[in-house]
């Protein structure tokens, strides 16, 4: 490979790093003032810009080079007996789109955000964050061995916990950012047991090797079973990927400003249990009964997310749960062995959901911080480019044909229904029930927000404008991708990589019928939300009392919250302060108290012994003595 | 006689007036002066005589006379210990006793009376113990001194 | 019973009323006479023994015993003298105020 | 028995002999009520370098047969002890202007160098009564408090006790072997005859009585009270340390076993715990060295559980360490008006903030005894546990070790209050006298010798 | 290879260097604070200075002792001053070494009474450490390890809070207990030692060599191991430890979880178990049970104090705990995580201590609800909090994740194929202390969170007289702090590499049994 620079790739992942750091020190040393927010901007985005072009060019070596992975090591991390843990980085095709996908939406999310966070008081520390964050995604995606992808791993969820308190004046944002941190750390420590078991067996953590190994089926893979690992892998990716029963930060995460929650929380850093579970493909192959697990788990959060999104009145919560949902799908994917397609709801999917969150970041920017759908409306005509490429990004994820969402929503079905590899209809069923309510609430958003008369107080429409050019014109490139993306035929891109799974062969012939079916579902959706929302609002109302104690359960959210608090937390911190606090840890020192004081009294008591009379001394001794005699006559 | 000598040694303990019981300690002294001299050993005898009661228990006599402190009256006589310093008495007697009795050294089975005259006594005094004579003469100065030096004490704490 | 025992018996007793005199008279001079019959006790069976043995180093050793007696009383007599001054008393139970 | 002989076996004797002498004629001249301290510090220091110079000359003789002998070994226990001397009388500078107390002591430290030397039960009798005896008139000389005559009182009686005791075992010894001869000691411990047993534990119970060691301790915190500081020092540890060479001498070549063994692990140990219980709650400075001393009491008759060939080595070296240590403490303590506040231990509180030198060597003393290394007396204290731990007794070498940790407490109490107590000094507080402070120098040298090369001393003792 | 020439008289230097400064300050600096700490912290980085030159001198892959010096002390015991420098402790002495200036800047002001004093007892605090790791025979490194009580004992003492007398008598009282019964084992073990071999030494060599039943093993490592588990300290022998902490100055806290701790840690590791490998090996579950539930209950306990010092008190019996699980799982990973998380602990401690501290000078209390939102009043000073703060969560790139993922790996390789033969205690222990990690994040960021976020409210903040940032001082040792955290969690190898060797030595004594022949335990599982 004669083009590629020595260390392209550490450049790549480095380059946010240096912005990292001279935004930081910036923030920190000169408190962030507005003098120097261009300074910030700029260096913020260069940064995140040349990491894409160096990516590019990467790509065209690995092009090249016949798509053969390139193998960069960086410097031995530590060397224990035989085992030796090297920093090193790995590109392949896989690679190559998670790369291209977070330094591209990345960059474009830095420019968006030079507009959006104009004016915020610590502009310089929102760029080093999100720089820190994009630095710590590549690692993950670029890392050669697990303990990379770790390091990747952890230090994105420490940004997003940075970025979701980044207001943290108010106690509730860093309250957010604490859970989102704590709830991945769950899924670190599976995480970890996974790795330590892969190490167990292979004495390295190059992914490279475990995979070959376990297709392979060599020797050391057989001493670990697969489906352990697999599953404590996944546990670790629903953490980061918002799966039951760890999906519960993602919707709390929206308390971060809204460029965060496109980048870290929709595009990119959710989906690196997605990019886990792929890049381990080589396990799951061998471990059906994960793959079963995964399906199950993601077509469950798939479905319960859509329910809980159809009732939310918050524009950026209804993304959220969306965003669960999406997720959920693309776990479906990947149980039943379609990874390929996973990857490609992951593309798309980031092109949608970054352009729908950019989208409500604009809507918020216009209304002045206003969130609630029932406060919006009529912004159609206020803000035409953000309702159009919202409208469009809106058809793409509700599926509409021949946008984005569509095709990979589509290829997500069809295997949930076909894949010899765990395939099923009734996961099919749920599915395309989750895809229908999908289009639902996505178009029950577009209506309530853009649609019908305005439902604003005055002085807020007073003050409504369409966002600068930095913003609107990332939204229509991104709104271009969600419309144009599905055009990529990434799953068989990835196929030389990792095949798909075999159809059963008797449903071949349902291709077609699923097709149309999903089709159908996609417009009814649309119907539905345009009878509902278009119409007059009593209708809405209407439904809403019909069915309460639903909306009830569905606004609640399930209620997962609290049920966590009562059952894990409280009980957990009651433990500790009163059986162990309060309990033991006063018991043990009370004890020593104790004795300290028994010796205390008991030294009060020979004192006393010494009364100061001459008889007590002499009798004292007259009994010693009697008494010594006798003792000493006992082996008479 | 040794009857004698343990009665009038109970009585020392038993009498609440100090002279009394310094004359009760003097029989005690004088009975073993004469157990002494029954034993054969008369200069033994001799000197209990001379230095206990000639010479010991006249001071102590004096000194009783010399200071006539009147006790308060009633029973100051004994301690609070006397019955448990009693019950001590009689086991350290019972223990020592059985110590002599059950005991199997030949000494106490000998004939005895092999008793030795002042000349032999003094012979082996002043030549194989004549250190200790010589210590002994030491330890007497050393006593004056003390005794010089408690008596400047008290005169000083007087004055 | 022969007679070595019993004089052993005597010293032995004589020892002892010594020890219980201390122990049960609180007339400080009392006390010093019943120590004198304590040694007293001592010195009958050192006697007795020497007798017995026909060897003059019992008798030495109460010798010494006369000597160090007479010393201590010496010394002993001006020590209570100064505690009779000052609680004008030969009661020892007066004299405790050391304890603790 | 060449006159030569005698003269040099005894010349440490003879020498204090000739302080004494010589004090008397002044006393009785009437002059140099000051020069008698010089005097007696020069008989001492005179009588010391003896002693090391015969044991250096590798010089043992027996001048008396079967009364008195001496070898290396015991004329160096004597050398080590008279330098012990040195800084008592130093100190004493403050306490007593006459020439008495020097006379006194140079008597008293006569008897001293008898009772390891001593052949025959008379020599030894003669030399613990001229050990005690000047003593009873010690603890009255400084007559600072009447409770002073009591002390001496106190201390006649049960000393006097102690000595009837001896001399009771020793007459039934006496009886039972025929000799009067230290040596018949050795196997009368193992003997099977009742009186024999009796009379051996009468002789041993006498040196308890004399070492205060539980039961028979009770004199020792209210004498040691009611004496003064040089006194107490004195009596905390020459006395203790010559009456412990007279048991070394008792048992010498001698493994301990059976009852009598068990009696030498039970009241140590008892006095140990007693002793360092007892201290905690007391507010008199030399009522705690008291029962501090009741406990190393206990230590020390440990070490007879050893083997007999390093007995006298650990012995000594525990004496030496201990009252080192000991007497820095003494020596540096700050003088007042009143004995009571001189003795009291809420006088040495915050301490520190006034006489840093004197609480810091107070403050290294108090840990020395505490056994905490590097000082000396864990250094001390490890021999004798090790000897112990070598004579198969470990359990009772743990349990005293355990003993010892419940002493470490009122030693750090003391600290605490020297350091990290407020408090404000006494109106007449002045800092210990300059000869006082010489002699804590003295035994800070001493401390840090035997700290930093034990492995000198011990090949030296 | 002159520096090997000059390695023992350098060693020497090092360990003594502190004893210099004590003359000093008592010699020119009696009365006269400033000069006190100028000649202390001259003295200080002189030494660390010294021991980089060591560490880097140091050869990893010489095995054996090297800088050693042998010199028979007491002869007639067999101890000899016998110190020099192995993977055992390379890296420890150079923790000392490093955190020795950053004590003394870091009290520069907070100590303003008897301030010479105060440094006499850091540098003899300083020898006394040195010392108890460099020390190669068992007397000597008794004498420190009991040496360093009784500075500490004062620096609490003297210098700390309301309560000080009581907690630093605990502290004391505490740890001589534990000694005791250790030196009862000592002579104990030497003696059997000269009965078997007719070896009279305390060598550490040579005791290596020593045969012992079981049974005798068992006794023996009881009393090593109650000595060095409280000064860990390991639940339920901790209770010493909060009161110390919160009692002792800043300097104190630093010094107490900066390196004292290790002691136990490096008891274990050096003597407890390689002496008595069979009995160590019967412990296992034991001590494996207490190191897991050291983990979990510090973690817990840290969840719902109150008060800052013990929140980071307790901490560190949690992580600490740790180091026990990776020594006890006797591989190579385990042990080598074990060796980093100590010094990883004893930077982020100290890290955290002084940070405490700082805050505490400016505001006098030590109530975690009297603070809130620092971070937006004080910036600088809230980045090196969150630093200190995600190190000891052990997130990646900090020595705190070195220490833990080493750690840990090694506790579950070793469970592993114990949970194949049907032992599954290690498994669950390993799974359980795993949790760990999370309790550590719940706590810390629950301490973050009230303590940087939220509304700005800190005692003693006036809008007039706002709370000052960190001072050239504060920042310049924090930031040492932290470049160290970062180095040994970028780039562990060098360390690792040091002590490769004694990890394996380690291994190696405890693996193989050393019971007398013949006598049951003689059969290894």
């Amino acid at each position: 490979m004669p083009l590629l620079l020595p260390h392209t790739l550490a450049l790549i992942a480095l380059l946010p790093l240096v912005g990292f750091l001279l935004n930081g020190f910036f923030a920190t040393a000169l408190g962030g003032h507005r003098a120097n927010e261009r300074v910030a901007g700029i260096i913020g985005c260069a940064f995140p810009i040349a990491a894409f072009a160096l990516t590019i060019k990467a790509f065209l070596d690995l092009q090249a080079g016949g798509f053969a992975p390139i193998v960069e090591p960086l410097y031995r991390w530590a060397l224990i007996g035989t085992s030796s843990f090297e920093i090193a980085f790995y590109f392949d095709r896989l690679s190559a789109i998670m790369t291209l996908v977070v330094t591209g939406v990345g960059s474009v999310i830095h420019i968006y955000s030079t507009g959006y966070m104009h004016d915020d008081k610590s502009f310089g520390r929102f760029f080093a964050y999100l720089n820190l964050f994009l630095f710590f995604m590549l690692l993950l995606v670029l890392g050669r061995s697990m303990l990379v992808l770790f390091v990747g791993w952890e230090g994105v969820g420490l940004a997003s916990y940075l970025l979701i308190g980044f207001w943290f004046d108010d106690l509730t944002n860093a309250k957010a950012g604490r859970k989102a941190f704590i709830t991945n750390r769950i899924g670190d420590a599976g995480f970890l047991l996974g790795m330590f078991l892969l190490y167990r067996a292979f004495g390295t953590l190059d992914m490279d090797t475990i995979n070959g190994a376990f297709l392979t089926g060599s020797g050391a893979a057989m001493l670990v079973p697969a489906s352990l690992v697999g599953l404590l892998l996944f546990i670790g990716a629903t953490g980061k990927s918002a799966q039951i029963p760890l999906y519960v930060w993602l919707p709390d995460a929206m308390a971060g400003p809204t460029p965060v929650s496109a980048l870290i929380h929709a595009a990119t850093m959710v989906t690196a249990g997605v990019y886990l579970t792929v890049r381990m493909s080589g396990i799951y192959m061998m471990a059906p009964e994960a793959s079963q697990v995964i399906a199950v788990v993601g077509v469950l959060t798939a479905f319960f997310a859509a329910t809980v999104a159809l009732v939310q009145t918050d524009i950026k919560k209804v993304l959220a749960y969306s965003t669960v949902s999406q997720l959920g799908f693309m776990f479906l994917a990947l149980g039943v062995g379609a990874y390929g397609v996973a990857i490609f709801h992951v593309v798309t999917h980031a092109f949608f959901k970054a352009c729908l969150f950019l989208g409500a970041g604009s809507v918020i920017h216009a209304l002045g911080g206003e969130q609630d759908i029932r406060k919006m409306g009529g912004l159609r005509t206020k803000i035409p480019l953000t309702f159009w490429t919202f409208a469009i990004a809106t058809a793409a994820i509700a599926g509409i044909p021949g946008l984005a969402g569509f095709f990979s929503k589509d290829e997500i079905l069809w295997y949930a229904f076909a894949s010899a590899k765990g395939g099923a209809p009734w996961l099919w069923g749920i599915a395309a029930l989750t895809a229908l309510m999908t289009a639902f609430y996505m178009f029950r958003l577009l209506w309530l927000t853009f649609m019908g008369a305005s439902r604003m107080s005055h002085e807020v429409e007073h003050h409504v404008h369409e966002s600068p050019v930095s913003m609107t014109g990332v939204l229509m490139l991104l709104a271009l991708l969600s419309a144009g993306g599905g055009y990529i035929g990434i799953p068989h891109f990835l196929e030389a990589q990792i095949p798909l799974p075999p159809v059963v062969e008797r449903l071949e012939h349902y291709e077609h019928t699923l097709l149309i079916v999903s089709i159908v579902l996609a417009f009814a959706g649309l119907g539905l939300a345009v009878f509902m929302f278009g119409g007059p609002t009593s209708r809405p109302e209407a439904i809403k009392q019909g069915l309460l104690p639903v909306h009830r359960l569905l606004s609640g959210k399930y209620f997962v919250d609290e049920l966590y608090d009562r059952v894990i937390v409280k009980p957990l911190v009651w433990f500790s302060d009163v059986v162990l606090f309060r309990g033991s840890d006063k018991l043990l020192d009370g004890s020593l108290n104790g004795l300290a004081s028994l010796a205390q009294r008991s030294a009060g008591l020979l004192s006393r012994v010494q009364s100061g009379s001459l008889h007590v001394y002499a009798l004292m001794v007259m009994v010693g003595i009697v008494g010594a005699v006798l003792w000493s006559w006992r082996h008479v | 006689m040794s009857v004698v000598a343990l009665i009038s040694a109970v009585l020392m303990l038993v009498t609440r007036e100090p002279m009394r019981v310094a004359l009760a300690l003097i029989t005690t002294m004088v009975m073993l002066g004469g157990i002494y001299g029954l034993l054969g050993v008369h200069f033994i005898a001799a000197f209990q005589v001379l230095i206990y009661v000639g010479a010991v228990m006249v001071f102590m006599v004096y000194v009783i006379m010399l200071l006539e402190v009147r006790e308060a009256p009633g029973n100051t006589r004994y301690s609070r210990w006397l019955v448990p310093g009693i019950a001590a008495f009689a086991a350290l007697v019972g223990v020592l006793g059985i110590s002599v009795y059950r005991s199997n050294a030949e000494i106490l089975a000998l004939p005895g009376g092999g008793a030795f005259s002042l000349t032999q006594f003094s012979a082996a005094f002043l030549s194989q113990y004549w250190l200790e004579f010589e210590l002994t003469s030491v330890f007497l100065v050393a006593a004056i001194v003390a005794a010089l030096a408690v008596i400047k004490v008290s005169r000083r704490a007087h004055g | 019973m022969d007679r070595v025992s019993l004089l052993l018996w005597l010293s032995g007793a004589l020892f002892s009323l010594g020890l219980l005199g201390v122990i049960v008279r609180r007339n400080a001079l009392v006390m010093l006479m019943c120590m004198e019959l304590m040694l007293n006790g001592v010195n009958l069976s050192l006697v007795t023994f020497s007798q017995q043995r026909g060897d003059a180093a019992g008798a030495v050793l109460v010798f010494l015993v006369f000597v160090v007696a007479t010393a201590e009383i010496a010394l002993a007599i001006p020590i209570v003298l100064l505690l009779v001054r000052f609680k004008r008393s030969m009661d020892i139970d007066r004299f405790s105020d050391l304890k603790g | 028995m060449n006159p030569q002989d005698a003269l040099l076996a005894m010349l440490p004797e003879h020498l204090l002999l000739g302080g004494m002498v010589l004090l008397i004629v002044m006393g009785i001249v009437g002059r140099g009520a000051r020069s008698a301290l010089w005097v007696a510090l020069g008989a001492v220091v005179a009588s010391c370098t003896a002693a090391f110079w015969l044991s250096h000359a590798q010089f043992s003789a027996e001048p008396f047969a079967g009364q008195f002998s001496v070898t290396p070994a015991v004329l160096m226990a004597k050398g080590a002890l008279l330098a012990l001397a040195v800084p008592v009388l130093l100190m004493s500078r403050t306490e007593f202007s006459d020439g008495e107390f020097s006379i006194l002591l140079l008597s008293s430290l006569y008897g001293l160098c008898l009772l390891p030397s001593s052949d025959s039960f008379l020599v030894m009798f003669l030399g613990l009564e001229l050990l005690a005896m000047p003593v009873y008139a010690l603890v009255l000389l400084a007559f600072r408090r009447p409770q002073s005559a009591e002390a001496a009182f106190k201390y006649l009686v049960l000393s006097g006790a102690a000595s009837a005791t001896f001399l009771m075992g020793v007459s039934l010894l006496y009886g039972a072997t025929g000799s009067m001869s230290v040596s018949a000691f050795g196997p009368a411990l193992a003997s099977g005859d009742i009186m024999t047993r009796t009379a051996v534990v009468l002789v041993l119970l006498a040196l308890f009585l004399k070492a205060a060691v539980v039961p028979f301790h009770a004199w020792a915190p209210d004498t040691y009270e009611g004496a003064s500081i040089p006194v107490t020092a004195y009596m905390a540890t020459l006395t203790k340390g010559a009456v412990l060479l007279a048991a070394v001498r008792l048992f010498s070549g001698v493994n301990v076993s059976g009852s009598l063994a068990q009696l030498l692990m039970v009241l140590p140990l008892v006095s140990i715990v007693w002793g360092n219980l007892a201290a905690i709650k007391q507010h008199s400075f030399r009522r705690m060295i008291a029962y501090s001393s009741i406990a190393h009491a206990g230590y020390l008759f440990y070490a007879f559980l050893g083997d007999a060939d390093g007995r006298l080595q650990a012995v000594l070296f525990y004496v030496v360490a201990y009252s080192v240590t000991n007497l820095l403490a003494f020596a540096v303590l700050p003088q007042n008006d009143t004995d009571d506040q001189r003795d009291s231990l809420d006088a040495l509180k915050g301490l520190y903030h006034r006489n840093p030198f004197a609480a810091a060597m107070i403050a290294i003393a108090m840990l020395s005894l505490a056994g905490l290394p590097p000082f000396p007396g864990f250094a001390a204290k490890f021999l004798i546990f090790k000897n112990v731990v070598a004579a198969g007794y470990t359990t009772y070498a743990v349990l005293g070790l355990v003993g010892s940790y419940l002493g470490i407490y009122f030693y750090l109490r003391v600290i605490q209050l020297l350091f990290m107590t407020a408090g404000e000094a006494a109106p007449s507080e002045r800092p210990a006298g300059g000869t006082a402070r010489v002699a804590g120098v003295l035994c800070l040298v001493g401390t840090l010798v035997l700290a930093v090369l034990p492995g000198w001393v011990l090949g030296a003792l | 290879m002159s520096e090997f020439t000059m390695g023992p008289m350098l060693l020497n230097l090092l360990l003594w260097l502190p004893m210099v400064g004590v003359g000093l300050v008592l010699l020119v600096a009696r009365a006269n604070d400033t000069r006190s700490r100028t000649i202390s912290v001259a003295i200080m980085t002189l030494q660390f200075a010294l021991a980089t030159m060591l560490y880097r001198q140091f050869d990893a892959t010489a095995s054996g002792l090297q800088f050693a010096t042998h010199l028979p002390w007491i002869a007639q015991w067999g101890v000899s001053y016998l110190i020099g420098l192995d993977g055992f402790n390379i890296l420890l002495v150079l923790l000392t070494a490093f955190l020795g200036p950053i004590v003394v800047l870091g009290a520069w002001t907070s100590i303003k009474k008897d301030v010479p004093l105060f440094h006499v007892m850091v540098l003899l605090l300083q020898f006394a450490m040195m010392g108890a790791f460099v020390a190669q025979d068992l007397f000597l490194f008794y004498l420190f390890w009991e040496a360093m009580l009784i500075p500490m004992f004062l620096i609490i003492g003297m210098w700390g809070g309301a309560r000080r007398v009581y907690a630093t008598l605990k502290f004391v009282l505490y740890t001589a207990f534990g000694s005791i019964l250790m030196l009862a084992a000592v002579i104990y073990l030497v003696h059997s030692l000269q009965l078997s071999s007719g070896v009279m030494s305390f060598a550490f060599a040579d005791l290596y060599r020593s045969q012992l039943p079981l049974s005798v093993q068992t006794i023996l490592l009881g009393a090593f191991a109650l000595s060095f588990a409280i000064k860990v300290p390991m639940v339920p022998l901790h209770t010493w430890l909060p009161d110390a902490h919160v009692e002792a100055p800043t300097a104190g806290s630093v010094i107490l979880a900066g390196v004292l701790l290790k002691m136990g840690t490096y008891g274990f590791m050096r003597l407890g178990f390689p002496l008595f490998p069979d009995a160590a090996r019967a412990f296992t579950p034991l001590l494996m049970t207490l190191a897991v539930v050291s983990i979990v209950y510090g973690a817990c306990l840290a969840l719902v104090q109150t008060d800052i010092k013990k929140i980071i008190a307790y901490s560190s019996i949690s992580h600490l705990g740790y180091v026990m699980l990776g020594l006890l799982s006797v591989e190579l990973v385990g042990i080598q995580g074990a060796i980093i998380q100590m010094v990883s602990h004893g930077l982020v401690a100290a890290g955290l201590f002084l940070l405490v501290g700082m805050i505490y000078d400016r505001c006098h209390t030590r109530e975690l609800a009297a603070y809130g939102g620092l971070a937006r009043l004080l910036p600088v000073y809230s980045v090196f909090f969150m630093i200190f703060t995600l190190a000891s969560v052990g997130l990646p790139t900090t020595s705190g994740f070195t220490g833990e993922f080493l750690a840990l790996m090694g506790a579950f390789t070793a469970a592993w194929p114990a949970h194949l033969d049907g032992n599954q205690l290690p498994l669950v222990l390993a799974v359980i202390a795993v949790t760990g990690v999370v309790l550590g994040a719940m706590y810390m960021l629950r301490f973050a969170l009230t303590f940087l976020f939220g509304d700005v409210k800190a005692p003693h903040h006036t809008p007039e007289h706002p709370l000052l940032d960190l001072s050239v001082r504060e920042k310049s040792i924090l930031g040492l702090l932290v470049i160290a955290v970062f180095a040994l969690g970028l780039f562990p190898d060098g360390a690792l590499q040091k002590t490769e060797l004694a990890a394996k030595t380690y291994q190696s004594l405890v693996t193989t049994s050393r019971t007398p022949a013949g006598s049951p335990a003689g059969v290894t599982p």
